[in-house]
C-alpha cells in the first residue's frame, strides 16, 4: 500500500501528532520555560486570577537541580528522600510487573513510568484521608500511602491473596483504607462520583476533600464535562486532575485537545481555577497541589490541574508503542524524567549522593523482589491463581438473591 | 388512615426518610424549590433545606455520577429522572457504575442509591415522554428494578429502595399518579380517593422488595402484570369473567419467581403484560422462564401482550398502548387454546 | 411548612435565583452596556482575540432605536422590516396556538415570546441550505424561511396535514426542504449530531456550515461537550448558539452555569471562537451570526454564541412560571423586547410608522387565524385528529420487517 | 479463494466499501494511523487517505453523534467502539437518536450508520472487556443487531450493513477474531486457516441480514445459538452425538424466525446459548417466541445456558463462561425430559 495521507484534498481537517515511526523527533520548538514561572495567586483568589496559570507552566526544579520562582515549596530533604523513594520504588514495581507478565504470570499490566512524580508529589500534598478517585496510573498514591505492594501484586495476580478475589483485571485497585477508590475500566467515569464524594463531604461539614483524576485523553468522555460543570454549580471541595502524557494509547494529545488550547484551559470557561504544572516535576506538582487543596478546604471550590508529563512506556502490556511514534520519542522529550531531576536536587543541596542513590534503587529492587516471592506464593495466573471460583457469585448484591443462589447451585451441578 | 394519591405517597416516603436520618438527600431536574414537574418533591425544600433538597443542571448523567459519589461517602441519595426517556444518558453511570462497584471493588465500596423516574404513557407524551425500559435495567447484574402499581405500594416501597443498601431503580407509572387507570382513556377518571390502595399509613413502614402482590384469585388464568397494566389486567378479567389469578409483580429484579410458579401451576394458562416494546420486553423474561418452571403444567402457549416493537407515537398513543382490547384478545386466545 | 431554606448550616453551596415569588425583582445590579459593545475583529482571527467577547455583549440597537458601535451591520429597511414581520408573525402564531391549546386543541405547546429575535436575526444571516439542528424554540427560523404555517400547525395538532402522521409530539417540527433538522424532544443530543453534519460538509468541500441550538439548561448535558471538543477537534464549519433564556422550566440559569462564567466562556477552554450577544437586539444577533458563518464557510472553525435574552412564558402549556419566579419578572427584564426594540429602531430612521405597524400586527393575526383554520379543518385531537392510526408501523425502519407485519396484523384483529 | 481470519475479513470488508463509495468514512478510537487495538482498520489510512479513516476523541457519545449527522448529511459512516463494555456513553446517541431519527421525522431525515465493537469474553478481559450486550439493542425499535461467526460471514455482512439505510449494531466476537473457538480454552488454538467459513471471495458480496445460517442438520434438538457459542455448540452436540439442528442466527433483529419455527417444530426440543448474562439476555425473547410458536410441538422445556446473572469476572472467566459442561449438561436435561 502507498501511503496516501495528506493527498487527500477533502477540506476537513484531521489533526495529526509531529512525528510518526520513522521521522526523527526534534521537540525543540517546545520550549521549556527555564527561569520563568507563573507567580503564586492567593489560594482564595477569584479562579479569574488563574487564567494565565492554565496555558502557562508551573516549574521549581531546573534541570541543574536549583529551585526557583514563587512556587517553591516548604519542604524537608527527609520528605524529598521519602518522594525519591516512592518514585523509585513506583518504577521498580512496574518493572517488576512488566517482566511478569511477559512471563504469564498475569494477565495485563500498565505501567505508570515517567509520569511518577504526578502521583507521588500529588499524594505528599494531601491528607491521607482525602479521597482519591484514580485511573490506572496512579499506583504511586498507593505506594506513597503505604499500601501493601504484596496485596497490591496480588490483585494483579488475581490469586487468593487478591483483595479483590480475582474478580477485576490487574491494576484496577480498590484501596478504602488508603483513601483510594475502586478504579473502573471504564474512562472518565469516576470524575463525577468524586465531586459527588466532595459535595457530601461539604454537605457534611467534613475537612475531606476529594482528588479525581483523568488522563488528557478521557477528557473528551461527557464525564469529565460533568465533573467541571457540577463541581463549579457547588463549588465542590475537590481537585481535578488531568495527567496529559501525550498518548491516550495510539492518539496524540491533540486529538483530544482540538484547537490548541490546553487542558487545564478547559476549566476556565467553568468559572474554575486552573494550574497547569509540570508533571516530571515532583516539587512544582506538591505546590500546586498544595495550593488546590487549601483552596477546597477553605471553600474556594474545585481547581483543574493539568499535569503535563509524557507517558515513557506502552500504554499497557498489550501496546507496542514504536508502532505510532518514533521509538526514541521517549528519550528526547524535553521534559526529562522525574526520578533524575528530584535526584539532582537532592545531590545539588547536599542532601543526597550517587552511592546512596544506588543503594536506594537497589533496595527498591529488593524490596518489589521479597514482595512479588510473597505475592506469588499465593498463585498466578499462568498456573494455579487459588481463587476459589465461586467467588464470582458474591457480592454482586449486599444479600445472595434467589436467582444467583441458583445459578450458583447450576455452577456446582457443573463442577461436579 | 391517610388518602394519598401515589404523588403524595412518594412524597410522603421522602419526607419521612429524609426526617429520619440526614443522609438522604433528594435532587433533580427542577425538583427543588418548584418541587419536580410532577410535584413528587413539592415543599421538601422548605421542609428539609436547601441543602437536602435541590435542583441540578440538566445532566442525567452527572446527576448518578454524584449519587454515586455521595453514597460511596456514606450518603443516602434519591435522584429524580424527569421522564424515564432521558435516562439514557446515564446509562454508562447506573450500568458500568453503579450496578458494579460492589462487585469489581469486592464490596470494599458501595452505592446505594435510589433513582427514579416516571414510565409508561397514557399522557400524549408521544415517543420521549412515555418510554418503559425496564428491560434494559433488569440486564444489569447488581441493580434492582421495582415498580409500584399504586400509593401504599409506592410509600413502602420507596422507603424499602432508600433504606436498602444495593442501587435501586424506583419506576412510576406516571399514568397511575392520581388515580387507577383501566385502560379506557375516554373512561371518567378515577382518583385513588376510596380506593384502599390510596388508604397510606402515616410515618414508617416497608414493603419489601422482592415480593409480587396477588391482585385477585382465580383458577383459570395467571396474569402477569406490573405499572399501568395491573388494572387494565384487572378490569378485563372481570369485564370477560374470567377467574384470573392477577399478580402484581412490583419487583421485577429481584423477582418473586416462587408466586409466579406458584400460580401458573395452579392455572395452566399464562398471560404476561407490559407497556413497552415487545422484543426483548420483560415480558420474554418472564415468559423464558414460566415456561422453564411449569412446562409440564401449561395448556397452552403463553402470551405477551405489550406495545408494539415502534416507538411510542403521540396521535396513535391509544393505538400503541397495549389497552383493554388486546389484553382481551390474548386472554381469549389463552383460555380458548 | 415553615421555610426553612438558607437555614441550613452545612457548607455544601446550592445557588439561587435572586428573586422568588413574593419578591420584587430588581435588576438594576445588571448593567446593560449602552455605549459600548466589544470590538469586531476580523472573522479570520485568532480564537483568543475573542476571548474577550465571551464575557461583554454584542449590541448594535440601543433602547431608543440608534443602532451603534463595530457591529452596526449593512442592512437594508426592506430586510428590517421583513425581519419585524418575521418576529411578529411568530409571536402570533405562538400566541394563538398555546389559546388553542388551551382549549384542548392539541397535547402541548411551546412558544418563543421574548427571543424571537435570535431565531429570525440568525436566519437572516445564513444561506437557506445552511443546515439547522434547532431546539424547540427555534420555530422563528422556519416562519423566516418560509415554511407552511399551516403545516407548522398541522405538525401541532397531530392531524391528517401533519407531514409527520402524528408520530411526535407538537412542535418537534422536521423540515429538510427548509434545511431545518427533526427536532428530537432529548435535550442536547442534536448538537454533536450538528458538528458531524458539518464535518459531512467539509469533507465533500460544500460551502454548508451547520447551526445547532442549544438552551443554557441544556449545555449541561454531554452532547454540548462533546459538540465544542469535536467542532474543536476537526475544525468543524458549524456554529453553535446557546440560548441563554435565564430559565429552564423553573431552574435559574446559575443552575447551568456555576462559578459565574458566561455560556459563552465555555468556548474559551476549546480553542473556539466566542461571541456573547444582545438576544433581544435582531441586528446583533444578525451581526454575530454573519461574522461566524464567515469565519466557518473560510475554514476558520467553529464558533460559539452565547444569545442572551429572557423566555417570557412558560416553559411550555404544562408549566406555570409564576410558581418559581416573580410574576412581574418578564417586564422589568432589562433587556427590552425584541420587536419593540426593533420597530423602535425602523420608525427612528424613518422607515415605519405606528400605522404600518398596528396594520402588521393585524395582518400576522388573520394571517394565523386563515392559517389555523385550515389547519385545524385537517383534524384535532379534542374531536378526530384523522390520522390514520396504521402509520404507526412506518418508518420504523425503511422497508417492513416480519415482526412489524405480524404487529400490525394483530392490531388489525384488534380493530375489528 | 484467500484466506482470512475473521479481522482481515471485516478489513477488507472495509476496504471494499471505501473503494467503490467514497461516502464511506470509518473512525473510532486508534482506529486512524495505528488501525485500531484489534488492527480491523489497519492499512486504511494509507490507502484511503487521513479524511477517510481517522482517530477520534475518546468519546462514544461524540463519535455515534458525529456518525448521525453524517449520515443524515448523505455519507455512510462506519464508527468502531473500541469494546462494546464502553457503548453505554453512546446509548442515548443510538437508542434516542439513531434509532428514531427515521421514525420521529417520518422518513425526513435517516440514520445510516453502521456501529462496530468487539463483544464476548475469553481474552482475560475482565468485567469491562467481556461484556455481550446485544439484548440492549434488541429491545430499540428502529435499530438492526447483527453478529457474525466467521470471516465469510462477517465479509458479507459488514457490506450488507453498510449499505442498509437502517442504523446496524455490528457485534463482533472478539475470541472468533482468529479462529473458530471450541469452548476450552487449554486446547490448541485454532485458526481460520483451512476452514471452510475462513475462504472469504475477494471483492464485493453480501450475506442478507435477517437470515439464519443452518450449522448442522439434526432432528434430536434445535440449538439456537450466536457469535462463540455457534461453535461450542457444534462441539458439544458432535462429541455427545447428539444429531442437533443448529441455526447460527446471525441476524438477531431482525430475526429469522421461519428459520427458528421449523426447526423446532422438527426437533420438538430446544436450547438456546449465549454468553451474555442470563436474566433479560436475548435468550429470553428467543424462548419466548419459540413456545409461542412451537408451544405443540415442543416436549420439553426450552433451556437457555448462558453466562450467569453477575458481571464477567476475570479470574473466574471460564467459571462464568457457558462452556461444553454447562451447555452439554443442558443438551442432556432437554434430551432426557
Ligand atoms: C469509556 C472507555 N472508552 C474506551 C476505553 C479504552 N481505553 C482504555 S485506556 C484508553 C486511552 C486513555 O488515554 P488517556 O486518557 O490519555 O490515559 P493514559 O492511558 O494516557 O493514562 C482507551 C481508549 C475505556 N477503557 N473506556
Ligand atoms: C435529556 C433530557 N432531559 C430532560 C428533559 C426535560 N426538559 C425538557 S425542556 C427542559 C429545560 C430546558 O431548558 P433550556 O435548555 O434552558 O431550554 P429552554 O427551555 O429554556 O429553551 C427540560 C429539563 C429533556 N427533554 N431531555
Ligand atoms: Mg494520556
Ligand atoms: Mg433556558
Amino acid at each position: 500500500m502507498t501511503k496516501k495521507s495528506g493527498s487527500n484534498s477533502s477540506r476537513l481537517y484531521v489533526p495529526e501528532p509531529p512525528f510518526r515511526p520513522g521521522d526523527t523527533p526534534d521537540y525543540s520548538y517546545i520550549s521549556v520555560p527555564a527561569a520563568h514561572s507563573p507567580s503564586r495567586p492567593d489560594p482564595l483568589c477569584d479562579a479569574d486570577e488563574t487564567r494565565a496559570h492554565a496555558t502557562s507552566l508551573i516549574r521549581v526544579l531546573r534541570f541543574n537541580g536549583e529551585t526557583q520562582g514563587d512556587w517553591v515549596p516548604d519542604i524537608s530533604a527527609e520528605v524529598l528522600r521519602g518522594a525519591l523513594r516512592d518514585i523509585a520504588l513506583t518504577r521498580a514495581m512496574d518493572e517488576r510487573m512488566f517482566t511478569m507478565q511477559r512471563q504469564g504470570k498475569m494477565s495485563f499490566y500498565m505501567k505508570s513510568t515517567g509520569e511518577e512524580a504526578v502521583s507521588i508529589g500529588h499524594a505528599l500534598a494531601l491528607n491521607d484521608t482525602d479521597m482519591i478517585f484514580p485511573t490506572y496510573r496512579q499506583q504511586g498514591i498507593l505506594i506513597n500511602r503505604g499500601a501493601s505492594m504484596k496485596e497490591m501484586m496480588c490483585q494483579c495476580l488475581s490469586n487468593s491473596g487478591d483483595p479483590l478475589d480475582g474478580k477485576s483485571i490487574p491494576v484496577l485497585y480498590s484501596f478504602k483504607k488508603h483513601g483510594f477508590f475502586s478504579i473502573s475500566g471504564n474512562l472518565g467515569t469516576q470524575l463525577i462520583q468524586g465531586v459527588g464524594w466532595a459535595m457530601a463531604s461539604a454537605y457534611k461539614n467534613s475537612d475531606e476533600i476529594a482528588s479525581v483524576f483523568t488522563g488528557e485523553g478521557a477528557t473528551a468522555e461527557g464525564d469529565f464535562h460533568y465533573a467541571l460543570n457540577f463541581a463549579s454549580t457547588y463549588r465542590a471541595p475537590c481537585i481535578i486532575n488531568v495527567v496529559n502524557n501525550q498518548w491516550a494509547i495510539s492518539s496524540f494529545q491533540g486529538i483530544a485537545a482540538g484547537e490548541g488550547e490546553t487542558f487545564a484551559a478547559r476549566g476556565t470557561g467553568y468559572g474554575l481555577a486552573t494550574l497547569r504544572v509540570d508533571g516530571n516535576d515532583v516539587l512544582a506538582v506538591y505546590a500546586a497541589t498544595k495550593w488546590a487543596a487549601e483552596r477546597a478546604r477553605r471553600g474556594g471550590g474545585a481547581t483543574l490541574i493539568e499535569h503535563f508529563t509524557y507517558r515513557k512506556s506502552g500504554h499497557s502490556t498489550s501496546d507496542d508503542p514504536t508502532k505510532y511514534r518514533p521509538e526514541s520519542e521517549p528519550e528526547v522529550w524535553p521534559f526529562g524524567d522525574p526520578l533524575e531531576r528530584l535526584k539532582n536536587h537532592l545531590i545539588l543541596i547536599g542532601e543526597w549522593d550517587e552511592t546512596r542513590h544506588a543503594a536506594l534503587l537497589e533496595a527498591c529492587k529488593s524490596e518489589v523482589r521479597d514482595a512479588y516471592k510473597a505475592a506469588e506464593a499465593m498463585g498466578n495466573l499462568s498456573g494455579e491463581t487459588k481463587v476459589n471460583d465461586y467467588t464470582m457469585f458474591e457480592q454482586v448484591y449486599e444479600r445472595p438473591l434467589p436467582h444467583l443462589d441458583e445459578q450458583k447451585r447450576m455452577f456446582a451441578k457443573e463442577r461436579e | 388512615m391517610p388518602q394519598m394519591n401515589m404523588i403524595e405517597a412518594i412524597r410522603d416516603a421522602l419526607d419521612v426518610k429524609m426526617s429520619q436520618d440526614s443522609d438522604v438527600l433528594v435532587f433533580g431536574e427542577d425538583v427543588g424549590y418548584f418541587g419536580g414537574v410532577f410535584r413528587a418533591t413539592a415543599g421538601l425544600q422548605d421542609t428539609h433545606g436547601l441543602h437536602r433538597c435541590f435542583d441540578t443542571p440538566i445532566s442525567e448523567g452527572g446527576i448518578v455520577g454524584i449519587a454515586i459519589g455521595m453514597a460511596a461517602n456514606g450518603l443516602r441519595p434519591v435522584a429524580e429522572i424527569q421522564f424515564a426517556d432521558y435516562i439514557y444518558p446515564a446509562y454508562d453511570q447506573i450500568a458500568s457504575e453503579a450496578a458494579r462497584l460492589r462487585y469489581r471493588s469486592n464490596g470494599d465500596f458501595t452505592a446505594p442509591i435510589t433513582i427514579r423516574t416516571p414510565v409508561g404513557g397514557g399522557i400524549y407524551g408521544g415517543t420521549t415522554h412515555s418510554q418503559s425500559p425496564e428491560a434494559l435495567f433488569t440486564h444489569i447484574a447488581g441493580l434492582k428494578t421495582v415498580i409500584p402499581s399504586n400509593p401504599y405500594d409506592a410509600k413502602g416501597m420507596l422507603i424499602s429502595a432508600i433504606e436498602d443498601n444495593d442501587p435501586i431503580l424506583f419506576l412510576e407509572p406516571k399514568r397511575l399518579y392520581n388515580g387507577p387507570f383501566y385502560g379506557d382513556p375516554h373512561a371518567p377518571a378515577k382518583t385513588w380517593r376510596g380506593h384502599e390502595l390510596g388508604e397510606v399509613p402515616s410515618g414508617h413502614y416497608t414493603v419489601p422488595i422482592g415480593e409480587a402482590r396477588k391482585i385477585s384469585d382465580g383458577a383459570d388464568v395467571t396474569i402477569l402484570a406490573y405499572g399501568t397494566m395491573v388494572w387494565v389486567a384487572q378490569k378485563v378479567a372481570e369485564d370477560m369473567g374470567v377467574e384470573a389469578d392477577i399478580l402484581d409483580l412490583r419487583s421485577l429484579l429481584p423477582l418473586d419467581i416462587a408466586a409466579i410458579e406458584a400460580s401458573v401451576n395452579k392455572t395452566g394458562r399464562c398471560v404476561i403484560l407490559h407497556e413497552a416494546t415487545r422484543t426483548s420486553g420483560f415480558g420474554a423474561e418472564l415468559a423464558a422462564q414460566v415456561q422453564e418452571r411449569c412446562f409440564y403444567a401449561l395448556e397452552a402457549p403463553i402470551q405477551r401482550v405489550t406495545g408494539w416493537d415502534t416507538p411510542y407515537p403521540h396521535a396513535q398513543e391509544w393505538a400503541y398502548f397495549p389497552g383493554p382490547k388486546r389484553v382481551g384478545n390474548a386472554l381469549r386466545d389463552v383460555m380458548e387454546a
